[in-house]
């Protein structure tokens, strides 16, 4: 909108920070306050940011909702293939400790990817559920 | 000592944002009550980590500061379009 | 392209701030996250001349500094309008014409403006500024101008 | 007592003290517009001076850069978020009460 110049230019410099900040707290989960939940939450804060300003259908241009649903589905798809890998490697479903040469390592890696999908699925669902939403709202006026 | 003494007046601070957001009158004063809020949010949340004297209270408090400006955003386009997506029909 | 390098950079750095370790398998992550995030950024199309300024970098540091100051200033106004009791506030809307060319400009320009307590940026049309002011002396500040001549000019209009 | 936490002290003062005005007048101005100059802008510096005395307490580590990223994000959201909802609330058409009503609110 020509008179929200600057919500525009502020939201331009605030949306790489905000997904910056949010791939931080996807990968510092062990160290610091965070996990994938949140970073998904954060991700799609932002994602929300460029909806509200920039209007629903630009967004949309960029990232689909069957891009976003086919993510979405990666992202469980992650989750449970660790679970099957760790099966395949003689362990439990979710078994961590048998996916690395150690125990510890293997914990490592499999929070790491695990939080990976997790994040990658929150993040996808709840931007789909605004352009859901938005669809809605517009269909019930 | 001190913290503690900063504490209180941040939660004076917010107390009276909160009157403020409880009075109204408009909508937009609520708004920019609840902004108010939120940034004092944030100073609590840092004046916390001080307090336990650890600095990933800091992570909390930064990314406050980022999404209360879009709560403010969100709040804001709600109450001048009444919807979220009303500048569609602009040029974006 | 420079405008998604100097990105690139500017995230590291704060990737460095917020991180603070200096583990291999985080310092590997972190130059991933970087570029995931240029990348999405360039894809949402939110990186250009309007909000990484490069050929305003000093002068941005320059009128930062400025800026404070004025803030400090304008700021003790303000609470001794608060303060006092039988102070006078006579809030009321004022047009202001700005020279400021660019989007970006106008933008810094009207963040300014609000930043000093005893006026709020309105709206923006074009040239046009509406601003709200406390009391008259608060609204005289913004109509001299003071803020609007020290606002890096920007010479080439944003893409 | 050692210096910082000296310069600390007195920058935690005057932040909490510039908060609570902030609030004051928050509940003490009279109309939606004038509420916004004294509510969301003050907030900036009382937040700056506050997040200083913070940084003076943490000494030089990262926490005190965290404290200064703290700031900038402020310093560009706080104006912003006022402008938006200054802006919001010129187009939804709420006006600036005349100047008797005004004088005649500022009395109560």
């Amino acid at each position: 909108m020509p008179n929200h110049v600057i919500l525009r230019v502020v939201a331009k410099v605030l949306i790489p920070v905000i997904t910056l900040f949010a791939l931080y707290v996807q990968f510092h989960g062990e160290y610091g306050p965070g996990g994938g939940f949140q970073a998904g939450t954060i991700m799609a804060a932002g994602l929300i940011l460029h909806v509200l300003i920039f209007g629903q259908r630009v967004t949309r241009k960029m990232i689909s909702l069957r891009v976003l649903r086919m993510l979405g589905a990666c992202g469980v798809l992650i989750y449970a293939s660790v679970g099957v890998t760790a099966m395949l490697n003689g362990g439990r479903f979710l078994d961590y400790n048998v996916l690395a040469a150690t125990p510890t390592g293997g914990q490592h890696l499999g929070i790491i990817v695990i939080e990976l999908g997790v994040g990658l699925t929150v993040a996808t669902t709840l931007l789909a559920l605004i352009y859901i939403f938005i669809e809605r709202i517009r269909s019930s006026d | 000592m001190m913290l503690v003494a900063a504490a209180v007046a941040v939660l004076a601070a917010m107390a009276l944002a909160l009157a403020r957001s409880l009075m109204g009158p408009t909508v937009f004063d609520k708004i920019l009550a609840v902004n108010s809020f939120g940034t004092k949010t944030v100073l609590l949340i840092a004046l916390l980590g001080a307090i336990a004297g650890r600095a990933d209270y800091l992570d909390v408090a930064l990314l406050y500061a980022l999404i209360n400006f879009i709560a403010t955003v969100a709040l804001m386009k709600y109450a001048e379009y009444g919807g979220m997506e009303a500048n569609d029909e602009g040029e974006g | 392209m420079k405008h998604s390098i100097s990105l690139a950079l500017f995230l590291a750095a704060l990737w460095w701030v917020l991180s603070g370790f200096t583990k291999p398998l985080l310092l590997g992550l972190g130059v991933v996250s970087v570029l995931f995030t240029v990348l999405l950024a360039r894809r949402m199309r939110v990186i250009d001349a309007e909000s990484h300024p490069l050929h305003l970098t000093w002068g941005l540091i320059r009128y930062w500094v400025f800026l404070i100051k004025e803030i400090v200033l304008s700021n003790a106004q303000v609470v001794r309008l608060i303060l006092s009791p039988s102070a006078k506030i006579a809030p009321h809307f004022v047009k202001v014409q700005t020279k400021q060319e660019t989007d970006l400009g106008r933008t810094i320009l009207a963040n300014s403006i609000t930043l000093t307590p005893g006026t709020v940026t309105v709206s923006i049309d074009a040239q046009d500024l509406l601003v709200h002011a406390l009391t008259k002396e608060t609204a005289q500040a913004v109509i001299e101008g003071q803020l609007d001549l020290r606002v890096p000019a920007d010479a080439e209009q944003p893409t | 007592m050692i210096w910082s936490e000296v310069v600390a002290a007195i920058l935690l003062i005057l932040g909490s003290a510039l908060l609570v005005i902030g609030g004051v007048g928050l509940l003490r101005f009279p109309h939606f517009y004038s509420r916004l100059h004294a509510g969301g802008v003050i907030d900036t510096l009382a937040a700056g001076l506050f997040l200083a005395g913070l940084a003076f307490l943490f000494g030089p580590t990262l926490g005190s850069v965290k404290l200064g990223l703290i700031f900038v994000f402020l310093l560009f959201t706080s104006p912003t978020a006022c402008h938006a909802l200054a802006r919001a609330a010129h187009v939804a058409g709420l006006r600036e009460p005349t100047q008797a009503e005004e004088e005649q609110q500022w009395q109560k």
